[in-house]
């Protein structure tokens, strides 16, 4: 077995089981973590298939940003250390038979889907990236670029108008 | 003689009235407009007659035509015939007696008259349309209006009967747009899609015909009282305040039969000529059946509501004979009962105003005390009995002899069936007079109270008039509705031979 | 001839007038202006009369008839109309003549007996109305106008019985009139559109024409056509007979008549005794030929009707104590009379006996039944009762009217030489000629006219015992109250009903136009005469004097009398079909379907739309996990609608 | 110059908002409605150059934008919406804290529309999507102290992030099918492979979450009735005709080819859409929950209009935006008024409205009349030639439900209008002083409603739109 | 590494998704749900990477969308937690039951 098989397939375990365990846990803190460990396992699977770029920001805006952001909104909001309430168990069966019926059957039609797989390689150096980022012709991504700018910083506006507290109130 | 000053006269006094101020000022108003419309009309009459002396073949006269959605094949497209011409005098007069006859309203008077107003315009625009789509939009704007005037200013369970009408008329002009969709996307071609005039010289498919032919008839005939889609009738003419009565009786429900013969027979003969016993059935239990369930009303109104599905039955059962006189007598039954209806909701508006009652029972000797009114009463009833020398006999007399002419064991039952029904109206007209008009009088209180005043003796005598004309010289209206009932006979006779 | 047309005019003017103007400014002018056109109206009819049957009529013998004027007023095919026009020929002229002439009567005795009467001048233009209507209907040539004026009639009957507005028995009768009227119209209404659809034509000429020619498709085809295995010429005719039976008071349509004496006398004997009631018998003699060459089936249930009536009546009449009652069974009976002499009756020459005599008899009864009625009128005026209880020797305070009663009693019971003599015994001969079981009917109705004409008689002149009848009579003033207008009437009237019976009927009417000579054969008079007289004689024995034996007599008849008195119980059976089946079997059980079922439909749709809205509720349960579910749900059965769609599953 | 032309909408929304920031940071202690000036100014601006300026057709971007007229219009109505939404909730605004960054937010909404309406790519529309529902969310929680704006605003994110979800793997699918993602290519490459056809179908959902379609309408009334007025009026005409446009186009112009699977979508979830959005708008008593639920139905005509796979069917549902933009603009006008001055929402406490405020009570009327398609209002011209394009493929069931529809909707519309004219109330609301503002706003949309189906124009302009695409 | 299968990692992709589904549907806690978002967002991400790579390298659009993505979640999670921390102060909880006053 090829060494890049092996790590796939351990990468993949690796994500998925913490995948599920965040999922699933009922401390709200662990959650948190096994979500970092399920993150860091995908970027570990961008580096395996030599998207480093992707994989570092990977690391940086959702390790270093988001889980931040919620192990922070996690003590803002409650007690990290209690257990969770549960759902119905009900709902658990719903939602259960929904998720495998639905992992059934697009599983399903990605497996007998036609591929018509290509051995050409990514070219997804920094330079080109930054290159075709930064371009306004044909295959360059400069528009998304300027507009996601808009949309963060909206966020931003958003976010800080709401998290605000109320003692700033203008008259 | 421009149509479109029809429609323009009722827009313009509706912006008056929007704009005037106190109470008396848009009545006045109002009044004037009514009044130039009543001219205007019998203007277009003897303009008509002219025309129609000059080109007697024509089918439509004082055409105009202006794209409006043109892309859609939707035309601002007018004309009328002798038939449009007596449905719009009938509303010019139904239109100033009632407003004639709420001179005294105290309540929201200008948006009293200002809906009335835009109610008779609806109405001429419905008859002079010669554009599906814009039958249909007359069609549909007179509906919330009525809603208004009986949910505002109406007596009773009021709410009630004003949603129930605006959502049966509204379920009626659903199933009038289903079909008049289905002609346009049968039509030969999309700009003939809504055009009357070339829709009917087209031949529709059988089967477009037979699917789309109950939708049109049904939701028509939902206007005007078929049975068993009728019973919005007595609850919204009951509870709606005089004026709106006499114009929701007297034409309101015209639109529907009106819609039945100008479109639905019209367009589509052959559907027409298979599903006439269906609909020959329907008018005969609705006629029969009406003038049972009238006998049993203890309310003024309410009678007259359910004497007027018995009577829209005449109608219905006409068009559905699709005999030539069976036709005409549709059409003057349509106008004779658009009078005798208004008058009589007139003369119950003036008792109850009186009185403050409709209970027959309560009510007795009224002849003596109020001579003017009860006349009128009596009058309106003995025309609704269809006796000689009103506008009823003629009507229902023409219906009878053209449905006659239908060998057919089936036509010929609810013939007399119909037939049937010129008793049990004596009945129901006689017990009322007899128990409201005669007798001894039951309240002392009434005995203080006052004939007619100027204005609704003025709009007593114009419907009064109008009737009697019908009734003593008929054939000036057989003259004027004979071409286009004549016409329709044509694309009816067109491609199927009756008998 | 523009005067026929005048004839018409002017009751008509007078009813606009006096309808319109009468209340308020006329107030005591429309009697005379009513009277006045009536008189005009009666002087022209006379001299159309005088004109039709003396200078012109008569073409070849026969006398044809002839349009003086003639409009299309409604056009339904190009074959069927009504027209609208004057129809000349014997019995339109003699009924014009009649009727001119009765109501003239009428309106001047009405001068009279309406003075002061508060709706005085409502009660003329109604009058006119009648009048005019009336005359239309008889100058009808085209069945479609008998129609029409028929109604019109109708409803001038129930004008005038309802005069009395404020009093509910006056109300009632108006009511029970005109709807039973209504109920035997739509017979003829039926029977006008069978006919018409096969004649293609509403003329009387025309109709006449094309029925009575056997080898005329219009007659092939309707009597070829049939319904219930009856031809459809029989039916109709007999519909258009019940038309004219209900008009016409007959049996088991008659209900309406006694009940209709409610009205002011005058009009009782206008309407009801003398030309109203009569158009029955009008119509089917219009109608004849039709009846009597192409459909004697039709013509037999006339005859069988008319005899039924005439006997049925005659009976009642026996028993009944409302004088004006008694009146109103004795015109159903006369007028059985006319029906059963049509019925019995041939078409031309001879055989054509029982027509004219039937056109005869309706011309004397009109005479003597409305001095009857006239003469009641002046008995009531001064008694202020209707009841013969009430009466009683009034001989002696009513001399005037005691004679011309007495006249037109010996006319109606057909002692010679006076009117109904002469009528009545060619209707006896014609029914002795054509059918035996009729005859002896007849003979024996006949002699119970004549028995309770004079029980009538002297219960209300004599038989006054120990009460005295001026007790309630109000003397102050009911001397007041015989105006010199009423017992003028009287006089001329009884005058009448003693001559009319010498005018040679048969030489201007008779059922084909040709002179029919009336005679008077002795010999056959000598029983039905003899039975009037012990008719006669029966009642005095009975009646002169205030004894208890009528009393006795009728207590032996036990059960017998008791169903004669109550009218052999037709208006309980009217009363429970109608109160019981109609209103409580039919027009309730309608009501409450609509109100609960036809409209409790809507009200359901309404309903579960707004229930079925109320169970989805649960759906928007406001948790957004639910909510995603759905939507992921959602999602997964579109795409596998989408992929079946394709057939790619 | 080409550039800014192709760009112009998206231009002066920039601007617009850099203004607005640079004025935020430099803020002296500017009062509201110094502020609410601003904006309205800047807004009439940018409005009146939008229509005046010559719309260029073409490219930029390399593809990733794309210009068009019916777009171009698209955008110009939009921004008028939002000049109008600012008008009539400028009660509202004076009464909240942070005016500046509600309108800094409802303009980058904006720009996500406008982007949305033009984009060329996927990514550049999953992008102006998420700029077009992010600061919404944001916007959704301005009823700050409130539970219920809060609720609703997390609701609003949480299933649009879920639905956003949902859709990426739909674009997924679609690349992994096709190997692109720009339109153009796109429109090339349809096929029937199965999985191009659920990545569509995932993306269509995706689409039609945003116009809350059922089954995926439920969070709608959840954040109708929890936002405040004016974002409600916001959310409800300008993203629902942003979403409607973008929804036409791309069904249209890049999935033409798969027209027969829409086709069918368009029918099952149309007929759901006017039943069920009928059906739940029938009780409620909530007047912004109650027009979450029109907007739902009005939502399910448009579907049947869109359905009729005609230049007829996207000039029919323009045409309807514009007309429902003209009506929803009224009634929450009416509605926004009301709640800020009184608090209240119910239909219940319009009772005896049009007796203490008979202009709000007849503007609000004439809204609902032409929300119910009843003539003369325009509503009637929109519904009628949706319904007239849904059958150009003779689908005769759509149109019968549809029709039926109407019936039940006049029902609870004249509910509203029954509880302002007929019924009677001792504590109706008192009579009102409504702004300038909020009269020109009301004033130049009912002319809207009642003249608009007049104009024969409006619609053939509309339908010369499209002879472009 | 094309030893391993294109739709082996599709698999894990998707499994991941429906890990996220799961959750999303399951957790009562708003942030644990945000995570379960987080996790649906990342899979697809996967998808988009794994097409690009296996069958499309010529471009980078799969890419570049991830990375997109990538920035979207964030100002979307942005925005979430502050929406939720929000939704704490006024209801002084974050659990998605006690939040469900806007229904039927």
């Amino acid at each position: 077995m090829d060494s890049s098989v092996i790590s796939f397939y351990a990468i993949s375990a690796f994500l998925l089981t913490f995948g599920v365990m965040a999922v699933t846990t009922r401390k709200i803190f662990r959650a948190a973590i096994w979500l970092l460990f399920s993150l860091i396992g995908i970027a570990a699977l961008y580096f395996w298939m030599d998207f480093q770029f992707l994989a570092a920001v990977q690391i940086i805006v959702y390790i270093g940003g988001i889980v931040v952001l919620i192990i922070f909104s996690i003590f803002l909001t409650q007690m990290s250390g209690k257990d969770m309430p549960q759902a119905l168990t009900s709902r658990k069966l719903i939602a259960l038979a929904l998720s495998l019926g639905g992992f059934a059957f697009i599983a399903h039609f990605l497996a007998h889907a036609n591929y018509h797989e290509s051995s050409g390689l990514v070219d997804a150096s920094m330079p080109a990236i930054g290159r075709k980022l930064l371009s306004v012709e044909t295959g360059g991504y400069a528009l998304p670029f300027e507009l996601i700018s808009v949309l963060l910083l909206a966020s931003m506006i958003g976010c800080i108008v709401i998290a605000l507290k109320k003692a700033q109130e203008k008259p | 003689m421009n149509l479109g000053l029809l429609l323009l006269v009722p827009l313009l006094t509706a912006a008056a009235i929007a704009f005037s101020k106190g109470k008396n000022m848009p009545r006045v108003i109002a009044l004037g407009g009514a009044f130039v419309q009543l001219l205007l009309c019998v203007v277009l009459l003897f303009a008509y007659r002219t025309a129609h002396q000059v080109a007697p073949a024509q089918g439509m006269y004082f055409e105009t035509s202006y794209p409006w959605f043109a892309s859609l094949g939707i035309n601002y497209h007018t004309g009328v015939d002798g038939i449009s011409i007596a449905m719009m005098l009938l509303t010019a007069c139904v239109v100033l007696a009632g407003i004639l006859v709420s001179w005294n309203m105290e309540k929201q008077v200008k948006e009293f008259f200002f809906l009335l107003t835009i109610l008779s315009g609806g109405a001429y625009g419905f008859f002079m349309a010669l554009d599906l789509f814009l039958l249909f939009f007359f069609l549909e704007v007179a509906v919330i209006p009525k809603y208004l005037l009986i949910g505002i200013w109406g007596s009773g369970k009021k709410e009630y009967s004003a949603n129930k009408l605006a959502l049966m008329l509204m379920g009626g002009s659903a199933l009038v747009l289903v079909g008049m969709l289905g002609l346009y996307y049968h039509s030969a071609t999309p700009a003939d899609g809504f055009s009357l005039t070339n829709l009917g010289k087209q031949q529709i498919p059988l089967d477009v015909q037979l699917f789309f032919f109950p939708f049109l008839f049904v939701g028509f005939g939902i206007f005007t009282a078929l049975f068993p889609f009728h019973t919005w009738v007595p609850d919204g003419h009951s509870s709606a305040p005089t004026a709106a009565s006499m114009f929701l009786a007297g034409i309101s429900m015209k639109l529907g039969g009106y819609g039945c013969l100008r479109v639905a027979a019209f367009l589509m003969p052959e559907a027409a000529h298979f599903y006439s016993g269906y609909i020959v059935a329907l008018a005969a239990i609705a006629i029969l059946y009406g003038a049972f369930a009238t006998m049993m009303q203890t309310d003024l109104k309410y009678m007259n509501a359910y004497s007027s599905v018995s009577h829209c039955g005449f109608v219905l059962l006409g068009i559905g004979m699709l005999t030539p006189s069976a036709i005409s007598g549709a059409v003057i039954q349509m106008v004779s009962h658009g009078l005798m209806t208004a008058l009589f909701f007139a003369a119950i508006g003036m008792i109850y105003e009186r009185t403050h009652t409709r209970t027959i029972k309560e009510l007795g000797g009224l002849l003596k005390i109020m001579p003017f009114i009860s006349t009128v009463f009596f009058i309106a009833g003995l025309c609704s009995l269809g006796l000689p020398g009103f506008s009823g006999f003629v009507a229902e007399m023409t219906v009878f002899v053209g449905s006659w002419q239908r060998p057919e064991e089936m036509y010929r039952v609810a013939t007399i069936v119909a037939c049937m029904s010129i008793v049990v109206t004596a009945v129901y007209i006689l017990r009322a007079t007899g128990m409201s008009l005669m007798g001894t009088i039951k309240n002392k209180a009434y005995e203080e109270l006052k004939d007619a005043t100027w204005n609704e003796k003025v709009a007593a005598v114009v419907l009064i008039g109008a009737i009697l004309v019908i009734g003593i010289t008929p054939f000036y209206l057989t003259h004027l509705i004979d071409p286009g009932t004549n016409q329709i006979m044509e694309n009816i006779n067109r491609y199927i031979s009756l008998n | 001839m523009s005067s026929s047309v005048l004839i018409l005019l002017l009751p008509f003017i007078s009813f606009v007038v006096s309808g319109i103007w009468g209340r308020k400014y006329l107030k005591n002018f429309s009697g005379i202006l009513g009277t006045v056109c009536m008189l005009v109206s009666f002087i022209l009819a006379a001299s159309v009369a005088y004109n039709y049957f003396f200078v012109t009529g008569r073409v070849g013998g026969q006398y044809l008839g002839t349009i003086p004027f003639e409009m299309n007023w409604l056009r339904f095919t190009n074959e069927l109309s009504i027209n609208i026009g004057i129809l000349i020929d014997p019995i339109s002229v003699m009924m014009l003549l009649v009727v001119t002439f009765i109501s003239l009567m009428v309106h001047v005795y009405s001068l009279g007996y309406m003075k002061g009467e508060e709706r005085y001048a409502t009660y003329y233009s109604f009058l006119s109305l009648f009048t005019f209507s009336m005359l239309g209907l008889v100058v009808a040539t085209n069945i479609f106008q008998t129609y029409v004026f028929w109604e019109l009639v109708g409803v001038s009957s129930f004008l005038l019985i309802g005069f009395y507005f404020q009093k509910a028995s006056a109300v009632a009768a108006s009511k029970k009139a005109f709807i039973v009227t209504r109920f035997a119209d739509l017979g003829f209404l039926a029977g006008i559109l069978v006919l018409s659809y096969y004649s293609g034509s509403l003329d009387f000429k025309e109709i006449i024409a094309r029925y009575t020619d056997p080898a005329n498709p219009h007659l092939q085809a309707i009597a070829t056509a049939s319904f219930g295995g009856v031809s459809a010429l029989s039916w109709a005719l007999t519909l258009i007979f019940i038309g004219g039976a209900g008009k016409s008071a007959m049996f088991p349509l008659h209900i309406w008549l006694p009940d209709a004496m409610e009205g002011p006398t005058p009009v009782s004997a206008l309407i009801h005794a003398a030309t109203m009631v009569v158009a029955g018998v009008y119509l089917v003699a219009r109608l004849f030929p039709v009846y009597a060459i192409s459909c004697p089936a039709a013509l037999h249930v006339v005859a069988i009707v008319g005899v039924i009536s005439a006997a049925f009546a005659a009976l009642i009449a026996c028993t009944q104590t409302d004088i004006k009652r008694v009146l109103a069974y004795s015109t159903m009976s006369q007028i059985g009379f006319m029906m059963f002499a049509l019925g019995v009756s041939k078409y031309g020459g001879e055989e054509g006996l029982g027509y004219m005599a039937s056109m005869f008899h309706l011309f004397t009864h009109a005479v003597f039944k409305a001095l009857l009625f006239l003469c009641a009128g002046t008995i009531i005026h001064h008694v202020h009762s209707n009841e013969l209880k009430d009466m009683g020797g009034l001989r002696k305070s009513m001399p005037l009217t005691h004679i011309t009663f007495l006249l037109a009693c010996l006319a109606i019971a057909g002692i010679p030489p006076f009117a109904g003599f002469f009528s009545k015994e060619e209707i006896l001969s014609a029914a002795f000629q054509h059918d035996p079981v009729i005859y002896w009917a007849a003979i024996a109705t006949a002699a119970l006219t004549s028995f309770y004409m004079f029980r009538l008689f002297f219960m209300t002149f004599y038989y006054d015992g120990e009460k005295k009848a001026e007790a309630h009579g109000h003397d102050d003033h009911s001397a007041g109250h015989s105006s010199i207008a009423m017992t003028g009437v009287q006089v001329v009237l009884a005058i009448g009903a003693v001559v009319a019976g010498f005018v040679p009927f048969g030489q201007f009417v008779s059922s084909d136009g040709f002179a029919l000579p009336t005679h008077i054969d002795i010999s056959f008079s000598v029983l039905p005469v003899s039975l009037s007289i012990g008719g006669i004689l029966l009642a005095m024995f009975f009646f002169y004097k205030k004894s208890d034996k009528a009393i006795r007599i009728s207590e032996g008849l036990g059960s017998v009398f008791v169903t004669l008195k109550h009218k052999f119980y037709i208006d309980e059976i009217y009363a429970f079909v109608t109160k019981k089946i109609i209103f409580n079997l039919i027009a309730a059980p309608a009501a409450w379907i609509d109100k609960n079922i036809v409209d409790g439909m809507m009200n359901t749709f309404a309903k579960a739309t707004e229930v079925f809205s109320f169970s989805l509720s649960g759906w928007q349960s406001g948790k957004v996990q639910s909510y995603a579910a759905w939507f992921l749900a959602g999602v997964l059965s579109l795409v596998l609608i989408s992929l079946y769609l394709l057939q790619l599953l | 110059m080409q550039l800014f032309y192709l760009l112009k909408n998206e231009w002066m929304l920039s601007f617009m908002m850099v203004v607005l920031l640079i004025l935020k940071v430099a803020d002296n202690g500017r009062s509201h409605s110094s502020w609410i000036r601003i904006f309205n100014g800047l807004m009439l601006v940018l409005c009146v150059a939008g229509w005046l300026m010559p719309t260029v057709e073409g490219e930029a971007f390399g593809g990733m934008f794309f210009s068009y007229k019916a777009g171009a219009f698209a955008k110009n109505l939009l921004c008028t919406g939002t000049l109008f939404i600012g008008l009539i909730g400028e009660d509202w605004l004076k009464k909240t804290r942070h005016v500046v960054e509600f309108y800094l937010l409802i303009i980058s909404t904006l720009m996500g529309m406008c982007f949305m309406i033009s984009a060329g790519h996927m990514l550049m529309f999953y992008l102006s999507l998420e700029l077009a529902s992010i600061p919404l969310a944001a916007m959704c929680n301005f009823g700050f102290e409130e539970r219920r704006s809060g609720e609703a605003a997390m609701k609003l994110i949480l299933s649009s992030a879920f639905s956003s979800g949902l859709m990426l793997m739909g674009i997924s699918f679609l690349y992994g099918a096709t190997g692109t993602l720009s339109f153009a290519q796109l429109t090339l490459m349809s096929s029937y492979e199965p999985l191009f056809i659920i990545g569509f179908v995932l993306l269509f959902t995706g689409i039609v979450f945003k116009l809350s379609v059922v089954p995926f309408h439920l969070w709608t009334a959840d954040v109708y009735e929890g936002s405040p007025a004016p974002v409600t009026a916001f959310l409800s005409v300008i993203s629902k005709g942003a979403m409607v446009m973008v929804f036409a186009y791309i069904l249209y112009h890049v999935f033409g080819a798969l027209n027969d699977v829409w086709y069918t979508l368009l029918y099952v979830l149309s007929i759901a859409t006017m039943v069920i959005g009928n059906l739940f708008a029938i009780r409620q008593q909530n007047l912004k929950r109650f027009l979450a639920f029109s907007s739902i139905t009005q939502i399910g005509y448009i579907l049947v209009g869109i359905s009729g796979s005609s230049a007829e069917g996207f000039t029919a549902a323009m045409y309807f935006i514009v007309v429902y933009l003209f009506s929803n603009i009224v009634a929450f006008g009416v509605i926004t008024h009301i709640a800020s001055k009184t608090g209240n929402e119910t239909i219940d406490s319009y009772k005896g409205l049009a007796k203490t405020n008979p202009f709000l009570a007849w503007s609000m009327a004439i809204a609902l009349f032409s929300l119910a398609g009843v003539p003369p209002t325009a509503g009637f011209f929109g519904k009628i030639f949706l319904l007239k394009a849904g059958v150009g493929t003779g689908n005769f069931v759509l149109i019968i439900v549809a029709a039926l529809n109407m019936i039940v909707a006049l029902y609870y519309y004249l509910r509203v209008i029954r509880a302002m004219f007929m019924d009677s109330n001792e504590n109706a609301i008192q009579p009102l002083e409504s702004g300038l503002s909020l009269r020109i706003a009301l004033f130049v949309c009912l002319a809207g409603i009642i003249l608009t189906g007049f104009a024969g124009s409006i619609y053939e302009y509309i339908l010369n739109l499209n002879v472009g695409l | 590494m094309n030893a391993i299968p294109l739709t082996h990692v599709l698999m894990v992709s998707t499994a991941l998704f429906f890990i996220g589904v799961y959750g999303f549907f399951t957790r009562r806690n708003l942030i644990t749900m945000l995570m379960s978002i987080e996790l649906i967002l990342n899979s697809v991400n996967i998808n988009f990477v794994a097409f690009n790579k296996y069958l499309y390298p010529e471009q980078m659009e799969g890419l570049f969308f991830s990375l997109f993505t990538i920035a979207i979640a964030a100002a979307e999670a942005a925005v979430a937690i502050a929406i939720i921390i929000n939704l704490y102060r006024t209801h002084s909880s974050i659990d998605v039951e006690d939040a469900d006053e806007l229904k039927l």
